[in-house]
């Protein structure tokens, strides 16, 4: 061990400043937009909507920010486009790699945990996004992790981000987690059920959250592997 | 003239530039105990552009709201460690989730608290454990805690005002007992018999110390952990959910179990208030 | 966006996110912003495939500097670069993807650049340079047809990318997107190119009725099967006779 | 940096105050009674701005003695601190706004029964069983939620009082040196030990 | 401790403003007010005027009301559209709707449109920008129709089609290609629908239904709700609970007692 | 922090069925810390209607004072009881008047009016009123309770389906708001009676 690289912060002491300081130059914007994931015992149900906005105008109808990353794992990125489809394209680049290297698929929970490490690499210039990573993991049960932009994460069971996270989560805590009902039957939600839900979530979200609307997309991770459903949404 | 030639000389900060390859193949024993680098922006002062969309009280557009919010708390007594947390994450005053484990499992034998960022107390957590382990295949023998400790205290005091934001107790049982620090992003190192940390330690301090006795049993312990925790979920906004404990011992760490506060109120509720005057039992310990 | 009447005239290109609390306010060495700029672009996909339009004109300022000002440019067989904002960025952007189309041809392999690639390529720019804090100060549209696939693309200073069947970029975003959504979303197969060219015409007068940045001086490319072709300079009618008859801005 | 708290018991309000008058780095006075008797049966812990809180205190006091002397009737702690609240609502829209907290603890004797109004510089008042304000309200709070019963005695609010004071030499960073003790019951206003 | 009895007077009451002041010196930071991003248009046909309205209220990135009314009544043959602030929209047009019908009753002559908009430009100039109503007021009088749109500080303009609001420029898209001098009622009226939608469909700040007031010599027609492209669906399910979901710690029931008297109450309201 | 947010607090109205019901959380704190669980933001106006005031605690108190004078002034002139309607018209006014300086609460009305119609109500802090046909929400949780209201509420509610609607909504959307909670209380107001119940709800 080299004792002097543990105390090296050289690397940060080198001034960043390489090229003229841009004065109104702002790097990021918000590009609104939310999502949902609902983990169930054999499935994961990922569900974004496609609006892409800048300000008050609607840049894109159908711009999907819901990424197939693996056959077992889809990730929903929330806030800033551009950002969410750099972070998406070096984790393509790096599951690439790993396959390479390993000869396997890599696992949902690995690849957690990567996109954990791959957000804080940038905890100074952090990623302006807002992420939901649904997959199923090995043992092919559901599995959800939410993330922040600096790479703090959770599994979870549901969960919605973007711009309606707020609408939608208390929702979800109701009717998916059940929470303050009295007597609630514990039984596992059905896949039907999990996406009726999603939908009301969403034409809910949609009537409040001025970000949110045009199209739905979801998806369902299973086991045998992915497929996509689309539907309308309000376009107001 | 500087920027001029910084015009023409490489940038080091840009990402294609980090190798792809540095992550799978090449294996470089130097750098395994290197700091981590990090893209920095490019801008005149980029501490002041992070503060600028993460701290609270910023109105850029974009912020970048982290979370945080938490009451955590150890002590030292005759059985070993009590190590008690809340598990509510607020981002603003809204509340992004309640089951966050803020008690975060090193190794078998180490435990780390979250509070502040909890992207940078898990990150720099993990990161202890892969030293830890490191040291460990190295010595073929354990870090001590305070070992450890210090491990953590020197990382982040690398980077000591970037804008990292953690407060975190490292516990364990090593060669000298049960050991207890405190590290904090400032870089401080402190070894103690009782710390609570977060937005809501002040109100976990106030029951702590009032039940606080060496001698307690590990139940007694462990009843008055849980009950500073529920104590401080009940008056800190930014604190609630359930509460973590665990029980380090010689052996390692013990979980003791999740309970979730909002059953926990009323439990409490139909519990009588212990009497002021006399020698009574402060607790009532069940099973 | 503020949506205060009277700032809208700022809208636009130029005033995007700029932040509420300037932290660099006293941290300048030297301030970047779009000197001779272009305004909006249109583009939309038809039948037989992607037309763009655009004017002629590059203001420095309110002042209307260059009135020939080629903004649409072909780059390799099938694709043409659109842009708004600043022209000499824009002129780096055409010496850039010049020199990848360069390189492309001498490896002499057979391949070219889709316009997928050539818009990968773009966009990866774009954004590396945002991450530089050295942004092209540009919103590029991107139109081309490979076979038979019909694409059009947007990206702009900060990297933002999205495709769709219709796009406008500056104040075009505002006052032709509208027409351009109505008259072509679902029709993108359908629509003839006559159609399209009405379209086309139809939002370049509103643009050169209510844009103080615009020209009547406009040029139009289309991409199909068979190659780029850029019409123009060509010029719309316009009406100017509406407010006969009404006197100042009272009773 | 002032602590107030105050316990209301079966019959009684205990209430406790620090003693200690700071400016800028330095104690100026060990001695200070942070507290006003609104009439016999009512007392009024202050803390804020230097000046505006032994200001605001005693226009209050005046006002309610005021009341007393022209009407004859005694004030409810309900109606002092309500009558409390709204000066400071209507100050808070002048000029120079008083920036004092406030605790109205009392024995009400028309209903026989004791009362404690929580008072903020912003005029919010709610009636609590217990209170406290100032930094020292984050350490012992916890502590009153986990001892304070609604019929505590008043031996045990002594003790429970103690405990918060305790508390607050080990924790807190300031060194509040002596509390003064009042308790409020159906014979008047008194000062105790502890 | 003396009681004011306080007796409404007219006119702003700036009792909170320096408390406000002395809050904001403290760091806190003051709250938004309910906006309404709006199209707004306006325009004149053969006939008459012809008004159009979105329905959507918006607080922040919220929808805080999904159909409300922003073509304001002003008197019999003058109505207005409002973009801005709502609150500042509905109550600088209940001022100015109140004084004219005084001026009405004094002068026993029909409002003229000319009226409305000199109050209207005289009371925001007055408040130079801070009430933030942006208006478009149209109506007929014995000059026949008339058209006038009027910004937040005061300044007015005189134009046969208008729009305003967020969504005003992609109304104003729909306008300047299709407007031509002298169109029927008819084609007024989808004009302005389809500028409406137009701001609907592209302008987040503005959503939900098409209201629609069509102004003639002697007659006005209001077509609240004329067209309503974003009906909500059906829900995929009910979330109807089992009574007794939600567990209750205590109950009391205020049972109101019906009285019926023998005499016919008088309707007084 | 802004300072809606200074002290916390939250409140919802429903229609149902010839009934509307409206609830309210009980948080009084300053900031992140509570300091009191008995502080409920809904004030009766008359004995059908409601006003719920989320927002600062001080103006709470000040603008339920002052519309308890001006209902009781209304009715001992014009010797009726204030019609919901108007009631909302009278807070909006009072709330306008202060324009450039206003008070920092957002009101909701929910009542039966004198032919035991529902009517709800809500207002931004400058009285721009809503007339809502469905559900109003005020306070910290309002974006939580937008969005539960809106997939919860369905038309026609008797009175005991409403209030497990407007339960379930209450209690789920402060359970995502740090700044309210600690209980909840709910009125439903029917041409009968007035059911009021305390919720038992998270204490953290």
């Amino acid at each position: 061990m080299n004792p002097v690289s543990l105390y090296d912060i050289d690397s940060l002491t080198i001034s960043p400043v390489e090229a003229p300081v841009e004065r109104q130059f702002y790097p990021y914007a918000d590009n609104g937009g939310t999502s949902l994931a609902i983990a169930g015992a054999d499935y994961c149900l990922v569900a974004s909507d496609t609006r892409q906005s800048s300000g008050y105008s609607i840049s894109s109808r159908y711009s999907p920010k819901a990424f197939k990353l693996t056959e077992k794992a889809v990730l929903a990125t929330n806030g800033f486009f551009a950002d969410g489809l750099a972070l998406t394209k070096r984790l393509g680049q790096k599951l690439e790699w790993y396959k390479h290297a390993h000869d396997k698929e890599m696992s949902t929970r690995a690849l957690a945990q990567m996109l954990s490490n791959t957000l804080y690499y940038k905890r100074f210039f952090p990623y302006y996004v807002f992420n939901l990573l649904g997959g199923i993991d090995e043992q092919g049960r559901g599995v959800v992790y939410s993330y922040d932009p600096v790479g703090s994460y959770e599994p979870e069971m549901y969960r919605a981000g973007g711009s309606a996270a707020s609408l939608v989560q208390p929702f979800l805590d109701n009717q998916v987690g059940l929470k303050n009902q009295q007597g609630a039957q514990r039984t596992p939600l059905p896949l039907d059920t999990a996406i009726r839900i999603a939908k009301d979530a969403f034409t809910s979200a949609t009537e409040r959250d001025i970000y949110t609307g045009d199209y739905l997309e979801i998806f369902v991770i299973r086991q045998e592997g992915v497929t996509t459903e689309r539907i309308d949404l309000k376009k107001d | 003239m500087d920027s001029f030639v910084n015009n023409f000389k490489k940038s080091t900060s840009t990402w294609e530039d980090q190798s792809l390859l540095d992550n799978f193949v090449n294996f470089d024993p130097v750098k395994e105990f290197s700091l981590p680098t990090f893209d920095i922006p490019s801008c005149l002062n980029p501490i002041e552009f992070l503060k600028a969309h993460t701290d609270e009280n910023s109105t850029t557009e974009c912020r970048i709201k982290l979370e945080h919010g938490t009451t955590t708390l150890s002590f030292k007594f005759q059985g070993g460690i009590i190590v008690a947390a809340d598990s509510r994450a607020s981002s603003g005053s809204y509340i992004a989730s309640q089951t966050v484990k803020k008690i975060i499992e090193i190794n078998p034998y180490l435990l780390g608290t979250m509070a502040g960022g909890a992207a940078d107390c898990s990150f720099w957590e993990r990161e202890l454990g892969r030293r830890c382990r490191l040291y460990e295949l190295r010595n073929k023998e354990r870090i001590s805690v305070a070992a450890a400790s210090k491990l953590l205290a020197n990382m982040v005091y690398a980077y000591k005002g970037m804008g990292l934001s953690m407060g975190t107790m490292v516990t364990g049982w090593d060669k000298t007992g049960p050991n207890l620090f405190y590290v904090d992003s400032d870089g401080t190192r402190l070894k103690g018999d009782l710390f609570s940390v977060g937005s809501g330690s002040t109100f976990a301090y106030g029951v702590l110390d009032s039940g606080f006795d060496y001698e307690l049993s590990a139940p007694e312990a462990i009843e008055l952990g849980r009950r500073s925790i529920y104590q401080a979920t009940f008056r800190d906004a930014a604190s609630g959910g359930s509460i973590n404990v665990y029980h380090v011992k010689q052996d390692g760490w013990e979980f003791i179990g999740n309970y979730d506060v909002g059953d926990l109120h009323w439990e409490y509720q139909d519990q009588p208030k212990p009497s002021l005057i006399g020698d009574v039992p402060m607790f009532n310990i069940q099973s | 966006m503020d949506h205060f009447p009277l700032n809208w005239d700022k809208l636009g290109q130029e005033n995007r996110g700029k932040p509420k609390n300037d932290i660099f306010a006293d941290a300048i060495t030297r301030t970047q912003r779009p000197i001779v700029t272009g305004t909006s672009v249109i583009a939309l996909k038809y039948k037989d495939g992607v037309m763009l339009a655009a004017d002629m004109l590059a203001s420095y300022g309110s002042l209307a500097r260059f009135t020939d000002v080629k903004r649409l440019y072909p780059v390799g067989d099938f694709t043409v670069l659109g842009a708004s904002g600043d022209i000499s960025d824009f002129q780096y952007t055409k010496h850039l993807l010049d020199t990848v189309m360069v390189e492309e041809y001498y490896t002499n392999d057979g391949h070219v650049l889709r316009t997928q690639n050539i818009y990968e390529y773009l966009s990866r720019v774009m954004y590396n340079r945002r991450s530089q804090f050295n942004p092209l100060w540009n919103a590029y549209i991107v139109g081309g047809y490979n076979n038979d696939e019909k694409f059009l693309g947007y990206v702009d200073l900060l990297g933002t990318t999205y495709q769709s069947s219709t796009i406008a970029t500056g104040f075009g975003a505002y006052l032709a997107q509208p027409i351009l959504r109505k008259a072509v979303e679902g029709k993108e197969d359908t629509l003839t190119e006559a159609e399209a060219v009405e379209i086309l015409d139809s939002c370049l007068r509103v643009l050169y009725y209510r844009d103080a940045r615009s020209f009547n001086k406009f040029q139009r490319a289309k991409i199909t099967a068979e190659g780029v072709e850029i019409t123009g300079p060509y010029k719309v009618e316009s009406q100017w006779g509406f407010a006969e008859g009404i006197r100042g801005y009272g009773p | 940096m002032d602590c107030l708290i105050g316990i209301v018991g079966k019959d009684f309000v205990l209430t406790a105050a620090d003693t200690s008058a700071a400016r800028s780095i330095t104690v100026m006075k060990s001695t200070e009674d942070k507290s006003r008797d609104l009439n016999k049966h009512i007392v009024m812990l202050y803390s804020g701005e230097p000046g505006d809180t032994v200001h605001f205190a005693e226009y209050i006091q005046r006002n309610i003695r005021f009341y007393e002397i022209k009407n004859g009737i005694e004030l409810t702690p309900k109606a002092a601190a309500t009558f409390t609240r709204k000066e400071l609502a209507t100050s808070l829209r002048s000029r120079k706004p008083y920036s004092v907290n406030l605790l109205i603890a009392g024995y009400d004797i028309t209903t026989l029964s004791s009362h404690l109004y929580w008072i903020d510089y912003l005029g919010s008042s709610v009636s609590v069983p217990f209170a406290a304000h100032g930094y020292g309200a984050y350490y012992t709070l916890s502590l009153l939620d986990r001892y304070h019963r609604s019929d505590i005695s008043l031996d045990e609010a002594k003790i429970l009082i103690k405990k918060c004071i305790d508390e607050l030499k080990t924790r807190f960073i300031i060194n509040l040196a002596n509390f003064k003790i009042k308790v409020a019951d159906k014979d008047g206003i008194r000062e105790i030990e502890i | 401790m003396t009681t004011r009895l306080e007796q409404p007077k007219g006119g702003f009451n700036f009792d909170n403003y320096q408390r406000n002041v002395f809050l904001e010196q403290k760091g806190i930071t003051l709250p938004k007010m309910t906006k309404t991003g709006t199209t707004i248009v306006g325009l004149i046909y053969k006939d008459g005027v012809c008004l159009g309205a979105d329905t959507r209220a918006t607080a922040g990135p919220i929808v805080a009301d999904k159909n409300c009314e922003k073509i304001h009544y002003l008197a019999p043959n003058i109505h207005c559209c409002g973009a801005g602030t709502a609150a500042d929209t509905e109550y600088t047009t209940a001022l100015i709707s109140s004084q004219l019908e005084l001026h009405r009753l004094t002068t026993g002559r029909k409002s003229r449109v000319a009226t409305a908009l000199i109050m209207l430009k005289q009371m925001l100039f007055r408040y130079q920008g801070h009430i933030g109503a942006a208006l478009v007021l149209g109506g007929y009088d014995i000059n026949g129709p008339c058209l006038y749109t009027i910004h937040p500080h005061g300044s007015t303009d005189k134009l046969p089609y208008v729009t305003m609001g967020s969504g005003s420029l992609a109304a104003m898209s729909v306008f300047e290609s299709r407007w031509r001098k002298d169109l029927e009622r008819q084609e007024a009226i989808d004009l302005v629908k389809d500028a409406i939608e137009s701001g609907i469909f592209n302008d987040l700040g503005s959503g939900s239904n098409v209201d629609v007031t069509v102004i003639e010599k002697d007659k006005v027609d209001v077509y609240r709700n004329y067209a309503k492209p974003n009906e909500r669906g059906q829900k995929e399910q009910s979330y109807k609970f089992n009574r007794g979901t939600t567990a209750i710690l205590k109950e009391s029931i205020k049972d109101l007692v019906i009285i019926t008297e023998g005499i016919e109450e008088m309707d007084i309201s | 922090m802004s300072i809606m947010e200074y002290n916390g607090g939250s409140v919802v109205a429903m229609v149902g069925k010839n009934c509307v019901a409206i609830a309210s959380d009980k948080r009084l704190g300053v900031q992140l810390m509570t300091v009191s669980t008995e502080f409920p933001k809904i004030f009766p106006a008359t004995d059908k209607s409601f006003i719920g005031l989320p927002g600062l605690a001080t103006d709470i108190q000040t603008l339920s004072e002052r519309f308890r004078f001006k209902i009781n002034m209304y009715k001992l002139g014009e010797e009726r009881e204030i019609e919901p309607r108007t009631l909302a018209h009278m807070v909006s006014s009072t709330l306008y008047e202060r324009r450039f300086g206003p008070y920092f609460v957002e009101p909701i009305i929910a009542g039966l009016d004198k032919h035991n119609q529902p009517f709800i109500c809500g207002m931004d802090l400058i009285g721009c009123i809503n007339f809502a046909k469905d559900f109003v929400v005020g306070g910290t949780s309002g974006e939580s309770l937008f969005g539960i209201c809106e997939s919860l509420w369905e038309p026609d509610l008797e009175p005991e389906d409403l209030f497990e609607v407007i339960s379930q909504s209450m209690l789920n959307a402060v359970d995502r708001d740090c700044l309210s909670g600690w209980g909840a209380i709910v009125h439903v107001i029917t041409p009968e009676k007035v059911i009021t119940r305390t919720l038992k709800a998270r204490m953290d």
